[in-house]
């Protein structure tokens, strides 16, 4: 195995508060990784550290062979990670199928000339970014809501939708934050479903749960985080004997 | 030369003091409440004629008429929030630009026909000064200087330690939650408005009679010094619009004795930029999400 | 004591809620179960006045509450922890609680103090952070902040809104125990919204079940759970 | 109806300028109600035609695109800024209408076209005058500051007056600008006597102008005020009160002027507005009868009446004489103005 | 009742779209042909004008959510731009009119690498302040712009040797121009580019996490923004044949806004509708002398009352500006 994503020393302090404490971790190509931990341990914390949405305070990050400690948004997410939030982030006031079209703003060139001159570059990438677009609705299922606002859907399929759109951008690794939060178990197994499905074809996947299910059933490896500092990394059955974990996050 | 830059020093922190008076309402209703206004220059001085109205053509006293405009600038207040707010509490902030902005223009032009076009003249309230070696200070200067720091305190005070005050702070973030502690969301509104609409008059009164001259035409410009106070200081914070205030005048004079009247307010907007890119809260605010 | 008739509430044109009619019993823990979009967060937001009915009536303790201003209904005892949390990102923890006894103005600071002191109890985390900023917590935190909230109301009723969302496993559990805690040892009325069916029945006495606006079924706990179509659709396996 | 003449009226009726522009509606209004009186001209009943141009160039052009277009006006009266006049001044000149400026004081206004009249004389004229005239020879200064509105007015006046203060020796020590609208002088005021110029030359409104005095007055300064015309109002004196005394200006209109024509104008004017007539108001005045003397002449065809308007010759107004030069601008006869015991007072007459 | 009718009006101008631009082409193309009637052709001048000024605000605001409250300057700069260079050199319009959009949108870029970063209503305020150091420069540099003068003399446009000088020359020339801007607009909002905008508009951070660069986005569409301004401020001053600083204060910025607003933001119809209405109407009210201002600040506050997503909108603006965080 690979190391795809790794971090050494991650620290990220608002001011007092350490959201996140010289945290090493390593996700290696092609398995589904897990983070847990309690409430404000750190889990998104990690996530924006990664994808470049927040600056670290000290620390490296790696991708692959090289560092993107610090690289903006954009530049992370041409390199192959996509996010989705916790929060749901999607673009409200935009269709469905727009929504989706945006994540492949990364492979298409197009530009203002090319669009006011109407020209073959445009057609093209309009007609790629239109199918392929389609296709991924079609993967969540989602095909008969293309043309509604994104703001009308229902919780569930904003999910859906902002892991479609993540898709899009063709990533080599996914982020996802409590992708199954708010959603009743039949919804769930769906989601889990899907990311499974993800995950043969080959995208490496980093989620961050509160369902115990989602995660003690699907994840190679989990990470533990509290009160910013990695409390252990390991498979499922590890982590769940780990009385510390036990202690601080699981119960009983 | 040093005496000549003291004394525009001085002229600026005089004038600053009136910015900063003006600011304090200015800062509640749109730092604090989140009401963007355009108007509040022109609300302040229909109010200041509402005084003068009541000097001039009733014969009133000169106190006692203006100390009478400020319930009926209260009350004008609400009525101001119920045209440009009340409906637009859940839309977007971009829309009350456009009713203050349209409200502003109908007030002035309404205000014009009421008052009349030219200049009125309202005498000074407090005659009188003390010389300090060769500055004069008028009574009127001292009274807006204290006024200015009695209703920082009392501002503060009320949004920190009183339940109306504290509830004005919490609707500002979260107008559904405020309703469901129990927050009267509604009458709070409208009262924290027009308690800012009262201050401003308030400033508009002390400003009136150290310059001893109102027009109905005056609103914009005072509005746009009020808000660029507000903004330099950092929107969120009353004593911030109030140092925004005099850094504001005093920039504005130094201008004037450092490079050309005609800069004058070139040099306040390139601070006010300034300031922004360097520190985007404003000189004291702090961060938010607005 | 509460007793909801043909409630109804359009967005526009969804009709969210489309005149449903339910009750709780003073004592009570009702849940009200259902898929995303069902209506369930829209009707409590209807009962408290946030959100504009377009017809039925709300009685509380017999008396007709339907049109009562927002303020009001809080000041009758009736607390709505809101689905998303809705803290004052910019009040400090503190602050926060202290909002929630901001219709309580006959109470003393004694008594504040005193209710103030339980809800560090319950969550010591939010004592660590009782001066930062609500907007600067993680969600879970968030989320204990609003149900400590509710409680410095001392509600007749507390209607909870997805207590549970994203909350840490531990917390889970706390949460449920501590609202069958609250309603046992204060004998405050639960009106309980939940995603996880499952929990929410575990305390609860009866249950009701939306969809698409209606309800479709509704019953007593045990009933509930042992419904086969429920369990496949809403209770989840294991 | 039919049978009236229409004389279009362009002015400021709100914003900044909208005392100018009220002035300037309530004397073409006397004027053409007197006109109508004694039977109108030619026949005919005067109507105005009363468009607000909010003191913008660009909204000035848009109502000189409607009178043009109005075939039933013959020529128009307005605008009150020379930024205004000089905007709609190549529609007038391009559709052959006359537009005749009451207060344009700008030198390049009226050689802006064939069509294009001011009557209020220029600043060319004003400025040496107020220089040679009352700085040197009344008040007897050979020092002066000049503080001027930035506006065109305002700069063309300053200019005028420092090239005839260089030419008569009369040393400027500095020139302060302020933008309409502003309350606070006291930077400006402190630039200035730094210099320590002996008079103090306020090219403002009366507005703006008896703010500056009271604030001299407050500085407790010691120095000759002076002003062109456009300060000689009432308001003024009620504006400046103790502080406006002493201040010295020029003026072609005088409310003593004892002629009948004169004081029947002020005492209707007096009813109407409920105060005196200014400087600003009496040019108004005068146009309306001036155009009305032209139409008399020439008849109802708006080139006509523009030959006729050239052809002027001893014109009596209110104002005092007035013929156009070959440009179409009025060479004025000045007298010297002080406020005395807060009332003006003329001292010398130039006429 | 009324409100009824017009509800029905706009869905059906919704359904048949292309129909009913087809025929205001058309009809818009006949006009000056039947009026004879010069001041309503001038007016329907100034009207497709402030249609190409609102419609390139609309692109800044309405589009990517930048809440430009100075647009008055860069309009100001074209028109002042154009002035300068007409007056000393001799250049063909089209090229003068093209420099102009380059400048305005030059300074727009000056304005925009220090600033874009601010969010929503801080952006705000630093457009508010350019707005006015641009007019206060305009009036204090005097050995360029002639200072509160004005420059006046703006020579006559000339192609193929033909003098454009009538109402209905530049009518054609402002028609053109707005179709042409119109056109590239429609096809960069329906491209990659535009989507890119729009997505910035509903969540920078969102937007950010699918590889769009938004700095660089943000700062295209100021600049194409501002470029319309410029060239509307060029025509303006070819139009008018004068410039002064008169007609660039703050007011004239928050016009183009409530033009946006009242039409509705984000559709490229909406500030078709709002720019004509609030062109249109001033001149209706003309006639109401002083109390035509007030009758101007009533019908703002009853349309915003009325519509608050403006007479065409469908989107509304959100609430907070800025309110995406990440937790
Ligand atoms: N901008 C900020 N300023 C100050 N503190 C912050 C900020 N953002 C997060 N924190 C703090 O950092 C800690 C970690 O937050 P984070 O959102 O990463 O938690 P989390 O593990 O995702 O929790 P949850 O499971 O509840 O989502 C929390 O205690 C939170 O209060
Ligand atoms: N502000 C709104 N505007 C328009 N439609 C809305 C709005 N709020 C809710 N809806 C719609 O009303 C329906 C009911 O929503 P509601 O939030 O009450 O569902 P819910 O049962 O609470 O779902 P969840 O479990 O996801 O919270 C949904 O279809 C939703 O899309
Ligand atoms: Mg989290
Ligand atoms: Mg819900």
């Amino acid at each position: 195995m690979t190391k795809i994503l790794s971090s050494e020393n991650l620290c990220k302090y608002f001011g007092g508060v350490r959201a996140v404490d010289q945290v090493d971790f390593s996700v290696d190509k092609g398995e589904i990784f897990g983070i847990i931990g309690p409430n404000g341990a750190g889990k998104t914390t990690l996530f924006n550290l990664l994808t470049g949405t927040l600056g670290v305070t000290k620390g490296k990050i790696y991708f692959k062979d090289g560092e993107i400690t610090n690289l903006p948004p954009q530049k992370v997410t041409r390199l192959g990670i996509a996010r989705t939030f916790q929060n749901i982030k999607l673009f409200e006031e935009m269709e469905v199928l727009e929504n989706v079209k945006i994540g492949f703003h990364t492979q298409t060139k197009t530009n203002m000339l090319d669009a006011v001159l109407k020209n073959n570059k445009l057609k093209e990438d309009e007609e790629k970014v239109h199918l392929e677009g389609l296709k991924l609705l079609e993967r969540v299922n989602m095909l008969d809501k293309k043309n509604n606002l994104a703001k009308n859907l229902s919780y569930g399929d904003k999910r859906r939708l902002e892991i479609a759109r993540a898709l899009a951008v063709k990533p080599e690794i996914l982020l996802v934050d409590e992708p199954a939060a708010g959603m009743n178990p039949h919804e769930t197994d769906e989601v889990v479903e899907l990311l499974e499905q993800l995950n043969k074809e080959g995208i490496t996947v980093v989620i961050i749960e509160h369902d115990m299910k989602v995660i003690m059933g699907m994840c190679d490896e989990i990470l533990v985080l509290n009160n910013g500092v990695k409390l252990a990394q390991g498979t499922a059955a590890e982590v769940q004997k780990n009385p510390e974990v036990i202690e601080a996050y699981l119960g009983k | 030369m040093f005496g000549f830059y003291l004394s525009q020093l001085f002229n600026g922190i005089t004038q600053g003091s009136i910015y900063a008076l003006m600011a304090i309402g200015y800062s509640l209703i749109f730092g604090t409440l989140g009401l963007v206004t355009f108007a509040y220059g022109d609300i302040v001085i229909f109010g200041v004629f509402v005084g003068y109205y009541f000097y001039a053509v009733l014969g009133l006293n000169l106190i006692l008429a203006m100390l009478l405009a400020l319930p009926i600038t209260f009350l004008f207040g609400v009525l101001v929030e119920k045209i440009c707010y009340e409906k637009f509490r859940k839309e977007a902030r971009m829309l009350m630009l456009i009713t203050t902005v349209g409200f502003g223009i109908f007030l002035r032009s309404a205000s014009q026909i009421i008052f009349g076009t030219g200049n009125k003249s309202i005498p000074t309230l407090i005659e009188g000064k003390i010389e300090i070696g060769n500055l004069n200070i008028l009574y009127i200067q001292l009274g807006i200087i204290i006024f200015t720091l009695i209703f920082i305190y009392a501002l503060r005070y009320f949004l920190n330690n009183t339940r109306t005050g504290i509830g004005i702070r919490a609707l500002s973030m979260d107008q559904d939650a405020a309703k469901l502690v129990g927050v009267n969301v509604d009458k709070s509104i409208k009262f924290g408005h027009s308690l800012g609409v009262v201050l401003g008059v308030f400033g508009g009164i002390m400003l009136g009679s150290f310059y001893n001259a109102i027009s109905p035409m005056m609103g914009p410009n005072l509005g746009l010094k009020a808000f660029t106070a507000v903004v330099l200081g950092g929107i969120t914070s009353i004593p911030g619009a109030v140092i925004g205030g005099y850094i504001l005048g005093i920039m504005e004079n130094l201008a004037v004795a450092v490079f050309s009247s005609g800069y004058r307010d070139v040099v306040a907007f390139i601070i006010l930029i300034i300031v922004l890119v360097v520190k985007p809260s404003g000189l004291f605010g702090k961060e938010v999400k607005f | 004591m509460l007793k909801a008739e043909d409630l109804k509430i359009h967005y526009g044109h969804v009709e969210a809620v489309k005149g449903i009619s339910f009750e709780v019993e003073a004592g009570e823990i009702v849940t009200i179960i259902g898929s995303n979009g069902a209506g369930k967060s829209s009707t409590l937001r209807g009962i408290s006045n946030i959100e504009d009915k377009a017809g039925g009536k709300v009685i509380f303790q017999g008396e007709d509450i339907t049109s009562l201003p927002a303020h009001e209904i809080v000041d009758k005892g009736i607390c709505h922890v809101p689905e998303g949390r809705h803290i004052f990102s910019q009040l400090t923890v503190e602050e926060n609680l202290y909002m929630g006894s901001y219709s309580k103005t006959d109470q003393t600071k004694a008594e504040y103090q005193d209710k103030l002191a339980r809800m560090y109890d319950i969550f010591p985390r939010l004592k660590e952070r009782r001066n930062q900023d609500g907007g600067n917590l993680s969600g879970g935190e968030q989320q204990m902040l609003a149900i400590a909230r509710g409680l410095m109301m001392d509600p007749v009723i507390m209607m909870l809104d997805e207590p549970s969302l994203g909350l840490a496993p531990l917390l889970v559990e706390q949460i449920i125990k501590l609202i069958k805690e609250i309603n046992e040892d204060l004998g405050t009325t639960i009106l309980l919204v939940e995603q996880n069916a499952r929990k929410a029945l575990s305390i609860a006495h009866r249950g009701y079940v939306m969809e698409t606006g209606n309800i479709i079924m509704s019953d007593r706990r045990e009933k509930l759970i042992n419904d086969p179509k429920l369990a496949e659709a809403y209770l989840g396996v294991g | 109806a039919e049978d009236t003449v229409k004389i279009g009226l362009s002015a400021p009726i709100t914003g900044n300028y909208a005392e100018f522009g009220e002035n300037f509606q309530y004397s073409v209004e006397i004027a053409a109600d007197r006109i109508n009186a004694n039977g109108g001209i030619r026949g005919r009943e005067v109507e105005i035609i009363v468009r607000n141009s909010e003191g913008k160039p660009n909204v000035a052009a848009s109502i000189a695109q409607e009178f043009v277009q109005n075939k039933e006006i013959v020529a128009e009266i307005g605008d009150f800024t020379s930024t205004s006049c000089l905007a709609a001044a190549p529609i007038y000149e391009r559709n052959q209408m006359v537009q005749l400026s009451p207060t344009s004081s700008h030198p390049d206004f009226a050689r802006s076209g064939e069509f294009m009249f001011g009557i209020v004389g220029t600043q060319a004229a004003e400025g040496p005058f107020n220089a040679e005239y009352i700085a040197k020879e009344y008040l007897g200064i050979d020092s002066v500051a000049v503080i001027y509105i930035n506006n065109d007015w305002g700069v063309s006046t300053m200019e005028n007056f420092v090239a005839a203060a260089e030419k008569v020796g009369l040393e400027v020590t500095g020139t302060e600008a302020f933008f309409g609208g502003e309350t606070d002088f006291s930077a400006i005021l402190t630039n200035v006597k730094q210099n320590n110029p002996e008079g103090v030359y306020i090219a403002a409104m009366y507005n703006e102008a008896s703010q500056v005095v009271n604030q001299i007055d407050r500085m407790e300064w010691d120095v000759a005020k002076l002003a062109p015309s456009s300060v000689f109002s009432e308001q003024f004196l009620k504006l400046s009160g103790e502080s406006g005394e002493g201040l010295v200006t020029n003026t072609f209109f005088a409310l003593e002027d004892p002629k009948e024509k004169v004081q029947s104008f002020i005492a209707e004017f007096r009813e109407r507005a409920d105060r005196n007539p200014n400087l600003h108001a009496a040019v108004a005045y005068d146009s309306m009868m001036l155009l009305a003397d032209a139409i008399e002449r020439a008849g109802f065809d708006r080139v006509a009446i523009r030959d006729a308007l050239a052809e002027t010759e001893n014109f009596e107004g209110v104002t005092g004489t007035i013929e156009f030069t070959d440009v179409g601008d009025v060479v004025r006869s000045y007298m010297i103005m002080e406020v005395k015991d807060g009332d003006w007072v003329v001292q010398e007459d130039y006429r | 009742m009324a409100a009824n009718i017009f509800e029905k009006i706009i869905t059906n101008i919704n359904k048949n779209k292309l129909k009913y631009i087809f025929l205001l082409i058309i009809v818009l193309l006949i006009l000056p042909f039947v009026v004879e009637n010069q001041y309503v052709l001038h007016i329907a001048v100034l009207t497709l004008m402030y249609v190409l000024l609102s419609s390139s605000l609309n692109v800044i605001v309405g589009y990517t959510g930048q809440y430009n409250i100075g647009h008055v300057a860069f309009y100001a700069i074209g028109a002042y731009t154009a002035a300068i260079i007409s007056t000393r050199f001799n250049l063909n319009f089209i090229i003068v009119i093209l420099i102009s959009g380059f400048v305005a949108s030059l300074f727009s870029l000056m304005l925009g690498i220090p600033t874009l970063r601010l969010r929503g209503i801080f952006f705000a305020f630093t457009t508010l302040g350019f707005a006015e150091i641009t007019r206060l420069t305009i009036l204090n540099w005097r050995s360029l712009t002639r200072g509160p003068f004005g420059i006046p003399g703006v020579p006559i446009p000339q192609i193929f040797g033909m003098r454009l000088s009538t109402n209905t020359h530049f009518y054609f020339m402002i028609f053109i121009l707005l179709f042409l801007m119109l056109l590239m607009t429609y096809r960069i909002i329906n491209s990659r580019v535009g989507r890119a905008w729009i997505s910035i508009r509903e969540d920078e951070q969102a937007s950010a996490s699918m590889g769009v660069d938004t700095f660089k986005y943000k700062i295209m569409n100021l600049m194409y923004g501002t470029f319309w301004a410029g060239v509307g401020g060029a025509f303006f001053a070819y139009f008018a044949g004068y410039v002064s600083a008169d007609s660039f204060i703050l007011d004239e910025s928050f016009r183009f806004f409530a033009m946006v607003l009242v039409g509705g933001t984000g559709t490229l119809a909406g500030p078709i509708l709002g720019g004509a209405v609030l062109t249109i109407l001033p001149q209706v009210f003309r006639s109401f002398a002083r109390y035509q201002m007030i009758i101007y600040g009533v019908a703002i506050l009853l349309i915003i009352h009325y519509k608050p997503e403006g007479l065409l909108g469908g989107r509304t603006f959100k609430r907070d500006l800025s309110e995406s965080e990440d937790n």
